[in-house]
């Protein structure tokens, strides 16, 4: 009976759940990803999160109910006032008290006492502010507002100018959510191309790169910011220095991006079916972009995924130093500047809460991030 | 220094004569007649001083032990001869320590608006008058030219050696007269561009001979311009002077310090010689005249700088005892903001008036006064407008020029700013609608400069506009005779968070009549190096000289690169051959030729008159654009803290608080 | 000799709880292990044999779950010689602790993956020795240099020194076994051990194997999906077929005559020598079905040759003894 | 081994010489020099200065030189002589000013390194293993929350209320007693007293990136073969997971060292201005406002010069701790 010779019913590595892969083989790729993905809770409400996170930035000035600009004299550091409703007949519905303020000459403020004899009602789609929907259609319409566009309603408290800090928060979110992503889309460029080269070339490339990565990385980042945004041209309007503050930003951020498409190179470099392509004569480009690349897509969204909340704190730490994004420019980090001496932090801690937005921003970028992270790799188990 | 500053302590000294008699707002003007003239100070001290009798000298007990021990000669004979007799408000008692809060680097400042006035003459609380102090007494020529002074004889250094005309033969010949040290001749110690001559007449006699008549020289004597004169210990400087020590050993402790030139040791032990920097701070035990002297010294790493009692002081109270009062001065050196504010919010801070007391931080120290122990006392700023917008008129661009210079233009912009507005939202209703003007109840005030194109009017301002730029764009935005549309950026230094404010403000009024306008807040150095070589379209900063425009007389007509509306106009002025002047059109010469009148007059009337005469050519001119009247700003002392007045007077020429006599402060 | 089964494993289930669906990937098992004797377990991949090893030892991982069945463990008389219930043990029991490589040793695949590659081998080994022996580190050592040169591995001093990665193949797998057999187990199971190894170093690692089954007097589980290997080592043979055993004979009669379907294409789906070199090989037809789906009925049913509707594909058919002594799970031996 | 760290040490040379010109380039970018600076801060204070004054300034300090001579004067004086030039502000040398810093910045970026371990490391352990689970989720979301604040506004609002309920405020990293005293335990223990507020705020910021580090390289090596083995040796679960992926997934974790700690001394710089802490920070922060030429580029090229060393140092660790890459 020893007359068979050894031959194998062919098998891959044989490991305890592998079984599952047999109907797995069919599923594209995405879909695998999106079955991993699922299993990360955390990833799946954060990714809500931040689909709602984006709407409001989209959205921002239809549900801002004041025009983030709009100073207001008597205003000046207004508490947030509490909504009270009633619904009764010939009742206001959703409302807020009015306040009436005065000035205190020796501590230089404003008193505020709530006034519950003036009722302010708020009400959905009211008329405010005039925008354009989207960048095209001019409106005045808001999600909501005091029925009377005039009257003012500071659900969220004011600043130091009597300015709105739900409005302005809203309008926050357009900048700081997105100046993540156009660094991050820098970065990625960088970042795809030189550590692709690394990784693909390898040998004397490789070296140069990971030198000039280590160099980078070796300088502080801090001072060479403000090297750099101090040198930008005066000139140059708000959004000029707002793009160049992010393209500043990936100028470091792009490293970690190129280390991260330099390992999946090396690995891959070596993957059977990478070997099949070069064996099969297809040219370089073809190997990497039409073979290469597909493979590691969904690393390269989580290392992105992961790298904007990078980006939104550093625009914090811009602005605390007083290099990032000015006013008249709103974003988070602009209102934080606002919260960070102990005087806000004493008499108006409200303008703490920008703070929550970017807390609860990147907390849900980085459990996305993590989530994405877990799947991208849908073939390991 | 530029050349001005001599003047501007003239006239200063006789506006306070009426300002200050009563520091109420409401106070009104006393006729000027009645002001003492700098050329009429007294001749003999003011201050009575009735011989004390030696026995009836006393010290703090912590020298009457070292006394006891053989360690210090006793307080007669450290004393001079007649020690000045500064009278307290109320007598004090020994003991203490005073805690402060102070920024690293160039916060000298801290020192010696506390501790480090201690020059030949110095003003009176009051600012209404020149006192002796280390000079005792001095005569002035008829035609103020010649300055001699009676050194007080007997002062000692805080290490016991004698303090003579031998130390200001010193620091004349061989710090301000060193170019190694100082390139040229402080401003100060020039007349006419000529320097000022030194002769040491005996061992407590000095003289000071000028070219040219210079009747603001007492003042400047009395001012931080001279702070260098009376700090410079002869004995002690000689081993830093390159003149003094042989070269080899010299090189030898160059290289032990780590330091490049001798200046620069120099500066760090010693002084420098326009009196600026750390130099008398950086070293333990330097001998110094001033009430503490140094024990751990500052530097770059300290993180606190301790100050104790100089035995050597030679000042008295009206009963006989030696100041200071208090015992030891601690300086924490903080990196920022915060932590002070906190301190100070904690009770740790006995007395301050510097870095934290911004008007923004005065509602929660007001909220803390209770438990923190301390209470908050006025201080009366000198400035002359909360902001100044300077529209750059030596613009680079020809088109930007003509535009900025017409007048209408700036008329327009004016009246298209909502002045009550920033008042009640930026200085919560403090203060008035204003352009820079000398302030009200000053000899110098000018209605027409003060009130002029300041009601809000949008109609007038587009009125005004329309004649200048009168096409716009679909969006409304006013075209330049070129086409392009018409934009200013206002540049703000973003430490001075009501002045970005501010700018905010004035962008959403001027993009209102159709000028694009942005507001920029940026680093201060990068805005005056764009300032230096007028490249800014339009830039704001505090408005000076609100009480003596003599003395500082920037916002009115272009004398120097603080003129920032006509830099190029004022470095003509300064010096024709200039890489940066332009010579300026006739309406502004006429304005340089009547300050050099009022430079000309050796009496203050005359100089009053003269200045007026320019105040109306300014305000026909119309140079920059003001806000409002500046807001009273504050300061903190605990409430054990005794002798500090209610209310000062806030500014740099009268350094507060020293004039007040920071050393007759003391714990109970 | 004791004639009761060293180990005994019957109705055997290991389901995957898993999002998609629960896999049943072993959904019936039941095979007899004698002392000192080798049993073979075959079948195509993903037919649960691994999974059914995995169990024995309580190496399932969650999701996994041993839901049914009994695995009989007959204890050595240093231990008690009682039997027990593995399959009742939790996997993280201190009696499983003890009798996983003291009692029961497992080898895997790939020796350099299934070896830690940053501890030295002798580390390991050692480890191992220590860990169900009260001896001290130095007389492990002295154990552990003796076991590996019962394996077979030159210079066995130094190499307990070096790291997995600078030994060949073979030696990573001599000292895996050496890691084994180091408490003197009474069961080893091999899964699949030579797989990963070229074909001479193949025959030296079973020959081995054969040598210290005879020496320790084990017995030996060893899962393969090369019936060669079944054919050169194994006493009893075990085939499973998606998760169930679909038949159980020695090995002799199941080469010679092989009685479940799946057996029979198996047999036919691999070359022998002296067949015509160009005759085509008889695969088995159709694919492995979709473990979340398992067909109704005989799961082998849709690519089985002797299918008979309405019966085969109604019900699922039970595992019958057959007077050959072998066991096989189809209706055409009913009865 | 040795010809590994040899090569490392001179694939440093060209590193740090691109730093030093980036370090001396960074400081010429903005407009201006210190003489610009020093007149803008005096003129704040009210004093004014003229055009002359600001000259002679420059020309004290040769700013008006190329910018190329400046550096190579600056470069020659620390190779000849390990003189980093002077600080015109403080006019002072810089090698008086930087050191004590330097090593105060070394000490709080160790010690938040440590709390980061210390922090990451039970928490990444624990979520790769329960991977999923509601404890996963929890630690992870306390793991994130200090990257998701930034640090400086945690620094404020902490002093604040410790200020408020306390009646303290914490500030710099000695008590005023040890300020000025020598080096002694006494002292350093009251450093530590300071140090770890300041160092856990800090060390909150990078301990969400190694977490996820460790999550992920546990999470790969949980999945690994000798694991099996491990378990099929009889190891107890805890133990086999603690000896063998743990310390696998620990190599990454160690070269974290590499990155973490240029991201701690920049961090630090503006924690430092908050908490009022001695460290480099401040006084890079302030000699980079004040364009202090070479206090600021010496500071830069000397952090270069420790962040590089300190992926040097994680290197050979990481050779050290994985054979594979040492036997290579």
């Amino acid at each position: 009976m020893t007359t068979e010779a050894p031959q194998s019913i062919p098998t891959p590595r044989v490991e305890a759940p592998r079984e599952v892969e047999a109907q797995v083989f069919v599923a594209p790729q995405w879909k695998l990803v999106w079955w991993k993905f699922r299993k990360h809770k955390m990833a799946m409400v954060s990714g809500v999160i931040l689909i709602l996170i984006y709407l409001v930035a989209l959205f921002a000035d239809f549900l801002a109910p004041f025009d983030p600009g709009l100073t207001n004299s008597t205003y000046l550091y207004v508490p947030p006032q509490s909504i009270h409703a009633d619904f009764g007949e010939g009742k206001p519905g959703v409302y807020v008290y009015g306040v009436t303020s005065t000035v205190d000459p020796v501590a230089l403020r404003r008193e505020f006492t709530i006034d519950p004899s003036q009722v302010i009602p708020l009400k959905f789609w009211g008329r405010g502010w005039e925008y354009k929907l989207l960048g095209i259609f001019k409106t005045n319409l808001h999600l909501f507002g005091p029925a009377d566009p005039a009257q003012p309603a500071y659900l969220l408290g004011a600043d130091r100018l009597g300015r709105d800090l739900l409005s302005r928060m809203i309008m926050g979110t357009r900048i700081s959510m997105s100046i993540g992503l156009v660094g991050v889309f820098f970065s990625l460029v960088l970042g795809i191309f030189l550590g692709g080269i690394s990784g693909y070339y390898g040998g004397s490339w490789d070296q140069l790169i990971q030198r000039l990565i280590d160099f980078l990385r070796s300088i502080p980042s801090i001072p060479l910011w403000m090297g750099l945004a101090a040198a930008m041209p005066l000139q140059w309007p708000a959004q000029r220095v707002y793009f160049a503050i992010t393209v500043i930003l990936s100028l470091i951020g792009w490293t970690s991006l190129a280390r991260v498409v330099r390992g999946r190179f090396l690995s891959l470099r070596e993957e059977d079916f990478v070997t099949a392509a070069r064996l099969d004569g297809a040219s370089q480009p073809r190997i990497i972009f039409r073979h290469m690349l597909p493979a590691f897509t969904s690393h390269i969204i989580a290392s992105i995924t992961l790298a904007i909340p990078g980006m939104i704190l550093s625009e914090t730490s811009l602005s605390f130093l007083g290099l990032g994004l000015r006013e008249p420019v709103v974003s988070w980090g602009v209102l934080l500047q606002d919260a960070q001496d102990i005087r806000s932090i004493a008499t108006a801690p409200w303008l703490l809460i920008p703070a929550i937005a970017v807390v609860v921003s990147v907390l849900a970028l980085n459990f996305l991030g993590d989530g994405l992270r877990d799947a991208a790799d849908p073939y390991t188990r | 220094m530029s050349h001005q500053t001599l003047y501007r302590f003239a006239s200063l000294l006789i506006l306070f004569a009426f300002l200050l008699g009563g520091c109420g707002p409401a106070a009104t003007p006393t006729p000027a007649q009645e002001v003492p003239k700098p050329t009429e100070a007294p001749v003999k001290p003011v201050a009575t001083e009735p011989p004390v009798p030696a026995s009836k000298y006393s010290e703090a007990p912590a020298l009457a032990e070292m006394v006891e021990a053989g360690e210090l000669p006793p307080v007669e004979e450290r004393l001079p001869a007649n020690p000045l007799i500064v009278e307290a408000a109320e007598v004090g008692e020994y003991g203490g320590t005073w805690r402060m809060g102070m920024r690293g680097g160039t916060d000298d400042v801290s020192f010696y608006r506390i501790l480090g006035y201690e020059t030949l003459v110095r003003w009176t609380p009051a600012w209404d008058s020149i006192v002796p102090n280390l000079a005792e007494s001095w005569e002035v020529s008829d035609d103020a030219t010649e300055y001699t002074f009676h050194l007080r004889q007997g002062v000692k250094w805080s290490d016991g050696e004698s303090f003579t005309a031998d130390d200001i033969d010193f620091w004349f010949n061989d710090v301000v007269s060193n170019t190694d040290l100082q390139a040229t001749m402080p401003a100060w110690l020039t007349s006419g561009g000529k320097p000022v001559k030194f002769e040491k007449v005996d061992e407590y006699t000095i003289k000071f001979t000028f070219e040219v008549p210079n009747g603001l020289f007492l003042q400047n004597l009395a001012s931080p311009d001279a702070r260098s004169l009376t700090n410079v210990p002869k004995h002690y400087a000689v081993q830093y002077h390159a003149t003094y020590v042989d070269a080899a050993k010299l090189e030898a402790m160059l290289k032990e310090g780590g330091y490049t030139a001798w200046k620069d040791m120099f500066v760090a032990k010693v002084v420098q010689a326009d009196g600026g920097g750390m130099g008398p701070y950086n070293v333990a035990g330097r001998p110094t005249l001033f009430a503490w002297m140094v024990e751990e010294p500052f530097s770059g790493n300290a993180t606190q700088v301790t100050l104790v009692r100089n035995p050597y002081y030679w000042k008295v109270d009206q009963n006989g005892q030696q100041y200071p009062y208090i015992d030891k001065l601690v300086y924490g050196v903080y990196q920022d903001i915060p932590t002070m504010l906190l301190k100070a919010l904690n009770g740790e801070i006995d007395f301050q008036m510097r870095h934290f007391n911004t008007l923004l931080n005065k509602a929660v120290l007001y909220d803390n006064m209770v438990t923190g122990d301390y209470h908050l006392f006025n201080l009366k700023e000198a400035g002359s407008n909360t902001n100044v917008i300077m529209l750059n008129l030596n613009h680079k661009d020809p088109v930007m020029r003509e535009i900025l210079q017409n007048k209408d233009f700036r008329i327009g912009l004016s009246y298209a700013i909502n002045r009550q507005d920033i008042i009640n939202t930026v200085y919560v209703t403090v203060g008035k609608p204003s352009q820079p003007a000398a302030q009200e109840g000053t000899p110098f005030y000018n209605e027409q400069l003060a009130t002029q194109y300041i009601e809000y009017d949008v109609d007038k301002a587009n009125e005004y506009l329309d004649k200048v730029l009168p096409d716009k764009n679909a969006d409304g935005i006013r075209l330049r005779p070129d086409g392009k549309p018409m934009t200013i950026v206002i540049e703000i230094a973003n430490a001075f968070t009501q002045q970005v404010d501010t700018g905010n403000l004035v962008a959403k009024y001027w993009n209102a009549v159709g000028i694009l306008t942005e507001a920029k807040s940026e680093d201060r150095s990068l805005m005056y190096e764009n300032k230096n070589n007028y490249l800014h379209d339009a830039y704001i900063w505090g408005g000076e000289g609100g009480m003596n425009p003599i003395l500082d007389p920037r916002n009115f007509f272009p004398n120097g690169n603080e003129s920032g509306y006509a830099v190029g106009w004022a470095a003509w002025y300064q010096n024709p051959a200039d890489p940066l002047a332009i010579e300026p059109p006739a309406e502004i010469k006429a304005m340089i030729d009547k300050y050099n009148e009022v430079k000309a007059e050796t009496t203050f009337d005359g100089q009053v008159a003269k200045m007026n005469e320019l105040l109306q050519m300014s305000a026909d001119f119309f140079p920059c654009i003001g806000i409002s009247t500046v807001p009273p700003s504050y300061g903190i002392a605990k409430n054990n803290m005794h002798n500090v007045p209610d209310e000062m007077i806030n500014s740099w020429s009268y350094p507060t608080p020293a004039p007040v006599n920071p050393f007759t402060f003391f714990f109970k | 000799m004791n004639t009761s089964p060293l180990l005994e494993i019957s109705g055997l289930k290991t389901h995957f709880f898993l999002d998609e669906g629960t896999v049943k990937a072993v959904e019936g098992a039941d095979l007899m292990v004698q002392h000192g004797t080798t049993v073979g377990i075959v079948g195509e991949s993903g037919c649960g044999k691994s999974v059914t090893a995995y169990s024995i030892l309580q190496l399932v991982e969650s999701p996994g779950k041993i839901v049914a069945g009994k695995i009989l463990w007959q204890r050595p008389e240093a231990t008690g010689g009682d039997l027990l219930d593995l399959a009742a043990l939790k996997p993280n029991s201190r009696e499983i602790h003890a009798i996983r490589g003291g009692e029961i040793a497992m080898i895997f695949q790939e020796p350099l993956t299934s070896l830690s590659p940053i501890h030295t081998i002798g580390d390991q080994i050692v480890e191992a020795i220590r860990l169900h022996r009260p001896v001290s580190q130095e007389e492990a050592r002295r154990q552990a240099v003796q076991m590996l040169q019962r394996v077979g591995i030159p210079r066995p001093e130094e190499r307990l020194d070096n790291y997995p990665f600078q030994l060949s193949g073979g030696m990573r797998q001599r000292a895996m076994i050496a890691m084994a057999l180091s408490c003197h187990p009474s069961l080893l199971i091999a899964d699949e051990p030579t797989t990963a190894l070229d074909v001479t170093t193949q025959a030296q690692i079973l020959e081995l194997m054969s040598e210290l089954q005879n020496d320790f007097g084990m017995s030996i589980l060893l899962i393969t999906h090369n019936l060669g290997v079944v054919a050169e080592m194994c006493d009893q043979v075990v085939v499973m077929y998606l998760g169930q055993v679909v038949e159980q004979a020695d090995t002799v009669t199941l080469f010679n005559d092989p009685k479940h379907p799946y057996t029979q294409a198996l047999m036919r789906s691999i070359p022998k020598i002296g067949q015509r070199r160009r005759g085509r090989l008889d695969p088995i037809k159709g694919m492995v079905p979709d473990p979340y789906n398992r067909p109704h009925g005989c799961c082998f049913h849709p690519r089985c040759d002797k299918f008979v509707p309405g019966l085969c594909d109604q019900q699922e058919p039970p595992l019958r003894k057959l007077k050959s002594g072998g066991m096989v799970r189809c209706v055409l031996y009913g009865e | 081994m040795r010809s590994y760290i040899l090569r490392r040490i001179l694939a440093m040379i060209p590193t740090l010489f691109l730093a030093s010109i980036v370090a001396f380039v960074i400081i010429q970018l903005p407009p201006g020099d210190f003489a610009t600076a020093y007149v803008a801060g005096l003129a704040a204070n009210g004093d004014i200065v003229s055009q002359e004054a600001l000259e002679s300034l420059r020309a004290d300090y040769g700013l008006n030189e190329p910018v190329a001579v400046q550096y190579f004067k600056w470069m020659g004086g620390i190779l000849t002589r390990g003189d980093y030039g002077i600080s015109f502000e403080h006019r002072e040398p810089v090698s008086a000013l930087i050191w004590e810093r330097i090593w105060l910045t070394m000490w709080l970026s160790l010690v938040s390194v440590l709390l980061t371990w210390l922090i990451a490391f039970p928490i990444g352990i624990y979520s790769a293993v329960r991977q999923y689970s509601a404890g996963d989720y929890i630690f992870t979301l306390i793991g994130f929350f200090g990257v998701s604040i930034p640090a400086f506004l945690v620094a404020l609002v902490l002093m604040y209320l410790q200020f408020k309920y306390f009646g303290k405020v914490a500030s710099g990293l000695f008590s005023d007693e040890f300020v000025a005293a020598a080096w002694s335990w006494a002292r350093i223990q009251d450093l530590l007293a300071h140090l770890w507020l300041p160092a856990l705020i800090l060390g909150l910021g990078g301990t969400a990136e190694l977490i996820r580090i460790l999550r992920a390289n546990l999470l790969d090596e949980l999945r690994k073969p000798y694991v099996i083995t491990a378990r099929a040796k009889g190891l107890p679960e805890w133990k086999a997971i603690l000896k063998y992926p743990v310390r696998m997934a620990l190599n990454p974790f160690v070269s974290t060292l590499g990155w973490i700690l240029p991201s701690l001394i920049s961090g630090s710089i503006i924690l430092s201005q908050v908490m009022n802490l001695p460290t480099t920070g401040p006084l890079l922060l302030r000699s980079l406002q004040s364009q202090d030429m070479y206090l600021a580029g010496s500071m830069i090229l000397v952090l270069s010069v420790a962040t590089v060393i300190g992926t040097l140092v994680s290197d050979i660790l990481l050779a050290l701790l994985d054979p594979r890459i040492r036997y290579q």
